[in-house]
């Protein structure tokens, strides 16, 4: 009798136990991404160019106003800024006092993972054109990755003037880009529920729960 | 194992855009590259964290162009000579969708199921990579040199150069082949059509002095009267004249108007299914046919009687006086068209406009069509030339003569250079391939009606090789410039200064011509047309031996002369009016078949008159087809049509579409005759039509093919099926009470158990008017294009598994001349009560608050349940995954379309991707979604107008206007299952039916 | 290890009972132990290896059809857009019909105490249970995407979360057949404990491990088997109206469509007295096989057979109400779809499936009113064949004739079954076979103790023998 | 404290019920009676009571229709109302099949695990040894005996007068 009573107290902990290693630690389903940081082949900060330069999103993102896709951007945009800022600006005030201690005329600093980028347009250490060399892609991976049979449009939501933090999370704080939320369906559709969503003459609709709002 | 349904196997190509203008090698491959890397992507999708996903953004991205959001660029089709203006909707820097231009003067918004699949084309591996010479891959810079040195020597010499092509309108090209056979001492350019209508021009060249094509006006016509031309379907410009029909039967405004359309014909062609009064004759009876009214019509008209008597010899005399009296009443109003090859025949049609005073309204010579301008007696010569030995270099361009003309001795050339996209027989026997681009990726022009130029330019870089025939001309005669140049320049020298609306500027004339796709010329105008009336001459009536059968050689909506066989989409187009697929067969008629004993599907030999070889193909039993007339199709039996031999699931019990090594359908081309006046007959062969015993089953997407149930089944009262689904008036009845055809419906009550409490603020509904719809089968293939339907294959069509979510129901009734037909358009009808929502147990389809019957792929488990409760059988099952024949063809997938995988049901959405896309439009701009703005890929490809989307609780909208037209009802809609898709009663001036009042 | 009770019964003295005993041979409850605990403690036959071998073959491939059909599609059979369902669900509303008898038996005929049921309660039971297992298979097979077939349960979940829809018949069988399958288990279970004690009394070893686990230490007290009575009633009274609804909700499968030959009223009680027919028609070919080839004569005797008959004389002559009742019906409708449903139905191209199923249901259990077709085993064993045959062909006639010709004429379509098809279903009837000839080899197949209570009294109870079981 | 079992083990129903009724008639408490299959009559004689299985099934039963009609209403028609066929969101009669099968099903589960608990069954449960010959043709009367207020014998002689065919007895 006493080992049965054993049993059970056994197999109760085992269970309490497994509900409590749930709850602390970050157990997720199958197909659950939250979380996702991937290593990129450019080591890009967000939380340099969104949070201390306070880039705007659109800037780069230009796609999110008025496509499906935000896009990620390609590489002229970058060319906008980095065709003069090549490192960063710790480096140049080193290289500044460098050559103003040698006495010698300031250099033009690369900085490592700006090299990357050029590399890929095919620019020497002039930002001038490599002759013979082709450009290359740059092969960035995607964080934010829907199944493909749900449709997400952005241009209606940042219509909508849904801030992009609301999904994406604290980008302007992230070095690396994270997947804030967890976007499983249950997320968009809580959403959907409470927003509101104003059309001529019809003031309180919902943002839609049908299914084709996403699924088509 | 996969766990859900593919979008597409492309990625979204973020950021890789391609201009929209001459592509580079490099930009070339880079495009490829990544249909190779979507490819490998979607292979190895499903897993639950999946293989990390790249984005590839462009480097430098082309203006304007956003990486998800669709653009049209304008631009002409290149289906077929018709030229009809075409809307590119691109996305990501590629094609995925054909649209009719809706300003295109020709083509007014329609596009034909051969130009809704021609994107298909495209993205066919198939296409020539390279130039070839004897066979094997060459650079153009070896083809190049050679070419131009070896007919440089001829320049210099007395050497006979030819150039044979299909019609070629584009006043560019045309240019350019004059400015290059010029250069030649003895070079000609010979034109011919597969689907030849040299002798209407020639009939017009004999009555007027002038070769050409009157443009066709059935919009004015209020009396039509067709013998054998099948201008609805695949007859010159079968879009242009669908159009016109539908606006010449108009049953709203003020004046509804309802034209008179006689057929006579031989078989059962789709313009006949529609016709009013449809008369069977054999097509050695055309001429006496219509000699004989001309002859009334001369006494009517009171001209001068070069006829006389030709009425007493004639066949059927009472119909001929119906048709006559008919067109004398409509005077100038009134149109003869006439499909016959011949030019006796023509004349006489010629002639009978003429008397009716039909040139100048119905058909205009000013602005003479330039759709068909071949010429078989061009080509007779040619033939002759060949056959002596007397053709140094033969240049074949856009054309597959040594399928269409079996009797030319291409070989005999001394030289053989052909100009293609793709291999064909030609290209199998040439000395020279220099490659031919797709129409969407090329620059050009097309005339097809005087003064109005249609533009061709590229929607993507070049796949392919491709070198248009402008440019390569201008290559071997060593004029280097670039397509775009050449075209350019022509347009600055020849279009510019003849230009309606030329402006100052050239660059903004051209910029504005590129934007809307075409741009019209003066034309002189005025001018007088007179008949020499000599020409005209009485008709030796002639009758083949009684028991021997006509064989009558026609062209299929799609496929057509064959240019369109080894298109996947268009192979398994259902024939509009046999409703079979991946074949041709020998129609003949039911009293026929029971003389000859055969059955559908039996494989009979078919032997001609002359030493050819008998043809063996299975049989068709047609309704309504003259019991002396054996009709096969022309377009079959095409070299590499062996691609199909894997079209299909594979699996241990499929049969495959073609077996190995075997085409699909059998080659009639070789049946056409030369006539004796030199043109190609292409009904003019006497046969023996022959049981061999075996047969094979066809493969039709309907079994049953009328609305009447067999007799002994059938409650008494309850015969016929037509009431509640296709109900009819004629004309007159309908004047009188709009809602006759509605008489002894079922009664509707409309009453539900319980409180509705669903009601949304829009409600999706569409309108279909069966007086408009001719089932063209356009909305077929552009609802394929549109939503990524997958082809089956032969087999699967057999066994009633076709994925079409828009299919087109054809129901013949009454026997013999009495046939009438009902084309109707069906798919998901969108019920309001929908059966099928309530019988899914995993809440996969379910109703959305805009009236959407959704289907959710993602959450679907097959249990076909609602397809099984489905009262209209619209819904589709995915037996198999079903793979595109070519992986490249993959990059035809509209990536707004969730591409199904095994195991899910699917069915019409009503085109939601369009829905949802338009309202985020709307939304960004801060407005609401206007009437009209969306438009399903069927109304948007239909010709005729039939089709009508919007939102039904909108009172203004046209659909809600069109909705509560007299006319309307809901198929079945006795049921109370709410359909959202309501259709308008077929009026026509067809036999008047007792209507059965309960 | 058997004890051998010593033989201290008096010769019968009792008068001859009016009607012939139940159980023949004079048995004390020691030979009923024995008798019963012998097919299972001796080595198997060589009857029961060539019968489990061929089933296990029929299982083999089935189990290769459904490996192919899964990997490939259910193209691989031979329906098409017109007819959605074909075998597969046939043969589900075959086989779930099949297991009512079983119900019925051990259900309805308790509480009418109807004592003859307990020489063959438990094997119908048994039978019941492993038909609801091969019904319950093809629903799963049936799916496009069988992989995710638990979306019909009303699970938590992480997509709104989203849930099932009610109002579909199919989620209704979903819970009818799991309720179906729960209770007949627990029912089947709850019977067989006092005789797995009886064989773990009897046995030694592993075997005695076994059956020692599997009898939960049941030891006959007066107390358990007070309350046990009482749950058999419960359980009994339960399953009763249960077994009713599950085939009325399999019946509305069809009857709340609107396909015309599906969208009628009479279906529920047509469907559950089909249901009753066509299982006793199996239970009647089982034991009859079963007493020959487990030596149960005297267990199942001629009267059992008889009183089969009777059910089954009874309930298909109500299939053939019932049959005319769906005709009336369509005529009375009046609407030209529901009369043409059935004009083609009868006199259609699948004219012969509807004729083979009157021939079998209605026209051949009549013949059963003559004596000599009763005291014929063969006759009744072909008769019990017939209607099982003649019960599949009705379903298969009411789901596939009916979706071939529905309202479009246009989509008209025919059905043939592909090999695929064919072998899941012999494979069920493999997997049905196994199942029972592994129960009659492992467990008691006849309940020994309620037998024991049926036993013809041996001596004078006087007031002691009132309380029958 | 301790008490005494006496056990008769009989091959005969008959025996086994007139050695009860002696028991009952001698004021003996019969602790319980074992048999192959439920005796009849047997009950009053020991003094077991109506069983209250009944009710619990019932409660099962309440349970499974209420928690079944209200899950049904809740998720149809409160958490995600969606428009299924044009049917009410509230579908009472379509949640009426299910309804039925949740009360069967919880009312038998509920018994069958009642009967279970109550009668202290559970897989793998050892049954006593001694009684083994109950499940095939015995019958066993226990008797207890708080005080030791009988002959040593006197048991004994009783169970082998009504024809048992062992007596013994036992401490508890």
């Amino acid at each position: 009798m006493s080992s049965r009573n054993a049993n059970i107290l056994c197999v109760c902990m085992l269970l309490f136990g497994a509900l409590v290693l749930a709850q602390t630690t970050d157990v997720r389903l199958p197909g659950n991404n939250q979380g996702y940081e991937p290593e990129q082949p450019i080591a890009f900060s967000h939380r340099l160019h969104a949070g201390e330069l306070a880039i705007d999103c659109m800037y780069c993102h230009f796609g999110a106003q008025t496509s499906r896709h935000a896009g990620v951007p390609p590489a002229s945009v970058c060319m906008n800024c980095h065709s003069t800022v090549t490192a960063g600006y710790d480096a140049v005030l080193a290289e500044r006092e460098a050559a103003n201690d040698e006495g010698r005329d300031e250099r033009r600093i690369i900085s490592d993972e700006l090299r990357k980028l050029y590399d890929a347009l095919a620019l020497d250490d002039e930002l001038r054109p490599v002759a013979g060399a082709e450009p290359q892609r740059i092969e960035w991976v995607r964080v934010h990755d829907l199944p493909d049979y749900v449709y997400f449009d952005h241009r209606v939501h940042v219509a909508r003037g849904l801030a992009c933090e609301t999904c994406h999370g604290p980008v302007q704080s992230m070095e690396r880009v994270r997947q804030y939320s967890d976007l499983a369906m249950g997320w968009c559709v809580q959403c959907h529920r409470d927003q509101t969503v104003v059309v001529e003459g019809h003031p309180d609709e919902h943002a839609s729960t049908d299914c084709a709002a996403c699924h088509y | 194992m996969k766990k859900h349904p593919r979008k597409t196997v492309l990625p979204p190509f973020e950021g890789t855009v391609l201009l929209p203008f001459e592509g580079t090698e490099s930009s070339r491959r880079g495009f490829l590259q990544l249909v190779g890397f979507g490819i490998a992507g979607a292979a190895i999708s499903g897993c639950s964290r999946g293989p990390t996903r790249h984005v590839v953004p462009a480097l430098v991205p082309a203006e304007g162009v956003v990486p998800g959001r669709p653009y049209w660029i304008a631009t002409t089709c290149g289906g077929c000579e018709a030229g009809c203006g075409v809307l590119a909707k691109c996305r990501d820097g590629r094609p995925i969708k054909l649209e009719g231009n809706p300003q295109h003067p020709v083509s007014s918004g329609g596009l034909c199921p051969a130009g809704q699949a021609s994107v298909l084309t495209l993205y066919d591996s198939r296409r020539f990579e390279k130039p070839l010479r004897a066979g094997a891959a060459v650079e153009w810079e070896e083809l190049d040199p050679a070419l131009s040195a070896a007919l440089g020597a001829l320049r210099s010499g007395t050497g006979r150069v030819r150039l044979l092509t299909g019609t070629t309108n584009g006043p560019s090209t045309r240019t350019a082949i004059g400015h290059f056979l010029s250069s030649f001492g003895d070079a000609r350019h010979v034109t011919y059509d597969g689907l030849s209508c040299a002798a209407l021009l020639d009939a017009h060249e004999a009555a007027f002095g002038r070769r050409a094509l009157p443009r066709m006006r059935f919009e004015l016509a209020r009396t039509i009267v067709s013998f054998d031309a099948d201008f609805l379907s695949t007859w010159i410009s079968p879009v242009e004249f669908t159009r016109g029909y539908s606006r010449g039967r108009m049953l709203e405004g003020d004046t509804p108007r309802m034209s008179m359309h006689y057929q006579l014909e031989g078989r059962m062609s789709l313009t006949g299914s529609c016709a009013d009064e449809r008369v069977r004759v054999a097509p050695h009876e055309e001429a006496s046919l219509l000699a004989g009214l001309c002859d009334l019509l001369e006494v009517r008209a009171g001209a001068t009687r070069r006829l006389a008597g030709a009425i007493e010899s004639c066949p059927r005399r009472d119909v001929v006086e119906r048709i006559a009296e008919s067109l004398s009443d409509s005077g100038a109003d009134s149109l003869v068209v006439a499909g016959s090859n011949d030019v006796e025949v023509q004349l006489y049609a010629c002639y009978a406009n003429h008397l009716l005073g039909a040139y100048g309204r119905t058909l205009d010579l000013d602005e003479p069509s330039q759709q068909r301008l071949g010429d078989d007696r061009a080509l007779a010569a040619l033939r002759d030339e060949l056959a002596a030995g007397a053709v140094d270099v033969l240049i074949v361009a856009g054309a597959n003569p040594a399928y269409d003309l079996p009797d030319l001795d291409l070989a005999a050339a001394g030289q053989l250079i052909v100009c293609a996209e793709a291999p064909d027989e030609t290209t199998a026997i040439a000395d020279w391939v220099a490659p031919l681009p797709h129409a969407l990726e090329s620059w050009g022009d097309a005339e097809p009606r005087a003064g109005v130029l249609s533009l061709t330019q590229p929607t993507v870089p070049p796949l392919r090789a491709g070198r248009t025939l402008r440019a390569s001309l201008a290559r071997w005669s060593e004029d280097g410039r670039s397509e775009r140049e050449l075209l350019r320049e022509h347009w600055r020298e020849a279009v510019w200064p003849s230009a309606q609306d030329p402006g100052t500027d050239f660059d903004a004339f051209f910029d504005a011509a590129l934007e809307r796709g075409f741009a019209q010329t003066r034309v002189q105008s005025g001018q007088a047309w007179t008949l020499s009336a000599d020409a005209v001459r009485p008709t030796q009536p002639s009758a083949p031996a009684a028991d021997a059968l006509t064989v009558v050689l026609y062209p299929k909506a799609g496929v057509l002369d064959g240019r369109h066989a080894h298109n996947p989409w268009l192979q398994e187009l259902p024939d509009p009016v046999t409703k079979i697929t991946w074949d041709n067969y020998a129609c003949i008629s039911p009293v026929t078949a029971e003389r000859l004993d055969l059955s559908e599907g039996d494989i009979a030999r078919l032997e001609v008159e002359g030493d050819l070889a008998p043809l063996e193909l299975p049989v068709h039993v047609q309704r309504g087809q003259d019991d002396r007339v054996v009709a096969v199709a022309l377009g079959y039996g095409r070299l590499g049509t062996d691609r199909f031999a894997d079209v299909g699931p594979d699996w241990i019990g499929a049969r495959p579409t073609v077996a190995a090594g075997g085409v699909v359908g059998v080659n009639a081309a070789t049946l056409v005759a030369t006539t004796a006046a030199g043109l190609r007959g292409f009904q003019a062969r006497s046969a023996r039509l022959t049981g061999t015993g075996r047969s094979s089953e066809l493969a039709s997407t309907q079994e049953h093919h009328s609305l009447e149930v067999p007799a002994h089944l059938a409650p008494p009262g309850h015969e016929v099926r037509d009431k509640d689904i296709a109900p009819r008036a004629t004309f007159e009845q309908w004047q009188a009470d709009p809602a006759t055809a509605l008489h002894g419906r079922h009664h509707v009550s409309g009453e539900d158990l319980w409180k509705e409490d669903h009601a949304g603020r829009v409600r999706w509904g569409m309108t279909i008017d069966l007086a408009r719809c001719t089932g063209c089968s356009a909305c077929v293939v552009g609802c394929q294009a549109e939503n990524n339907v997958a082809v089956v294959g032969k087999d699967e069509v057999r066994r009633h598994r076709e994925m079409s979510w828009l299919r087109i129901d054809r129901y013949f009734q009454g026997e013999g001349d009495a046939v009438s037909t009902v084309h109707q358009p069906m798919m998901c009808q969108q019920c309001d009560h929908a059966p099928c929502e309530a019988v899914c147990p995993v809440l996969a389809t379910v109703h959305s608050s805009e009236g959407l019957n959704q289907q959710v792929y993602n959450r679907c488990v097959g249990t076909r349940y609602c397809a099984n409760t489905c009262p209209y059988k619209v819904r589709r099952f995915n037996w198999f995954d079903y793979e595109p024949i070519d992986p490249l063809q993959a990059a035809a997938f509209n990536p707004d379309v969730t591409v199904r995988s095994r195991g899910v049901m699917e069915k019409c959405s009503f085109c939601v991707q369009r829905i949802q896309e338009a309202k985020a439009e709307a939304k960004r701009d801060g407005r609401a979604v206007r009437d009209g703005e969306i438009q399903p890929a069927c109304q948007q490809s239909c010709p005729a107008d039939a089709i009508t989307f919007g939102d039904l609780n909108d009172p203004e909208s046209r659909v809600a206007v069109r909705a509560t037209d007299a006319r309307g009802y809901g198929v079945l809609e006795e049921l109370n299952v709410r359909p959202s898709v309501r259709y308008l009663s077929r009026v026509d001036h067809g036999q008047e039916e007792d209507s059965h009042d309960h | 290890m058997t004890i051998e009770a010593p033989v201290l019964l008096p010769a019968d003295e009792a008068a001859p009972p009016p009607r012939p005993a139940l159980i023949q041979g004079d048995k004390s409850p020691a030979d009923v132990t024995r008798d019963i605990c012998k097919p299972i403690e001796r080595r198997a036959g060589a009857l029961w290896w060539a019968g489990f071998l061929t089933a296990l073959a029929a299982l083999a491939f089935g189990i290769w059809s459904v490996t192919y059909q899964f990997m490939t599609g259910i193209g691989t059979w031979g329906l098409n857009r017109t007819v959605g369902w074909g075998f597969a669900i046939t043969n589900f509303v075959f086989w779930v019909g099949i297991g009512h008898a079983g119900t019925l038996i051990s259900a309805v005929l308790l509480l009418f105490r109807q004592k003859w049921r307990t020489s063959i309660n438990r094997s119908a039971e048994a039978m019941t249970i492993f038909a609801v297992i091969c019904a319950g298979l093809f629903p799963l097979i049936h799916m496009g995407r069988p992989w995710l077939a638990y979306w019909v349960f009303p699970y938590p979940n992480f997509r709104g979360p989203l849930w099932v829809n009610w109002r579909s018949a199919l989620l209704w069988d979903v819970f009818a057949i799991g309720t179906y399958f729960t209770i007949s288990l627990v029912f089947w279970y709850i019977g067989l404990i006092p005789d797995l004690a009886t064989v773990r009394d009897r046995a030694s070893g592993l075997r005695k491990k076994i059956f020692g686990f599997l009898s939960f230490g049941w030891d006959g007290s007066a107390r358990t088997w007070s309350r046990y009575e009482m749950a058999c009633m419960l359980l009994a009274a339960l399953a009763t109206p249960l077994v009713v609804s599950v085939h009325s909700v399999v019946s509305t499968d069809f009857a709340t469509s609107v396909v015309p030959g599906w969208h009628t009223t009479v279906l529920p009680p047509y469907f559950v007295i089909g249901a009753v027919f066509s299982g006793f028609g199996m239970v009647l070919t089982l034991m009859l096989i079963a007493r020959k080839v487990m030596g149960l004569e005297d267990y199942i005797t001629r009267r059992h057979i008889h009183a089969m008959c009777k059910v089954l004389v009874f309930t298909g002559s109500i299939v053939g109400l019932a049959y005319t009742t769906e005709l009336f019906v369509a005529w009375y409708s009046g609407s030209a779809y529901e009369r043409f449903a059935f004009n083609n139905r009868m006199f259609g191209a699948a004219g012969w499936a509807y004729w083979i199923m009157v021939a079998c249901n209605v026209v051949a259990p009549q013949l059963l009113w003559l004596r000599r077709v009763r005291n014929s085993l063969v006759a009744i064993f072909a008769i019990s064949i017939v209607v099982n045959i003649g019960m599949w062909f009705e379903r298969f006639v009411i789901i596939v004739t009916s979706l071939q010709r529905d309202y479009l004429p246009s989509t008209w379509a025919g059905y043939a079954p592909s090999l695929v098809e064919c072998g899941e279903m012999v494979g069920s009837f493999g997997l049905f076979f196994t199942l029972f000839l592994l129960f009659c080899r492992f467990f008691p197949m006849i309940s020994m103790f309620e037998i024991k209570t049926v036993l013809e009294p041996t001596e004078g109870h006087g007031a002691d023998s009132e309380g029958e079981a | 404290m301790q008490r005494r079992l006496h056990v008769g083990m009989f091959e005969r129903e008959g025996d086994l019920m007139r050695a009860a009724r002696e028991c009952r008639e001698r004021s003996l408490p019969i602790v319980d009676a074992y048999s192959p299959y439920p005796l009849h009559g047997i009950d009053p004689l020991i003094g077991i009571a109506r069983s209250r299985l009944t009710l619990v099934c019932f409660l099962g039963g309440l349970a499974g229709l209420t928690i079944a009609l209200f899950f049904q209403y809740w998720t149809s028609a409160l958490d995600w109302p969606t428009n299924v066929g044009g049917k009410p969101y509230d579908s009472l009669p379509a949640f009426l099949p299910i309804a039925f099968e949740m009360t069967v099903l919880l009312a038998g589960l509920a018994t069958a695990f009642a009967l279970l608990a109550r009668s202290r069954l559970w897989p793998g449960k050892r049954a006593p040894k001694e009684l083994r010959g109950t499940t095939d043709n015995r019958y066993a009367l226990v008797v207890a005996e708080e005080s030791a207020e009988l002959a040593p014998r006197e048991m004994h002689d009783m169970f082998t007068r009504h024809g048992a065919v062992e007596a013994w007895e036992e401490l508890e």
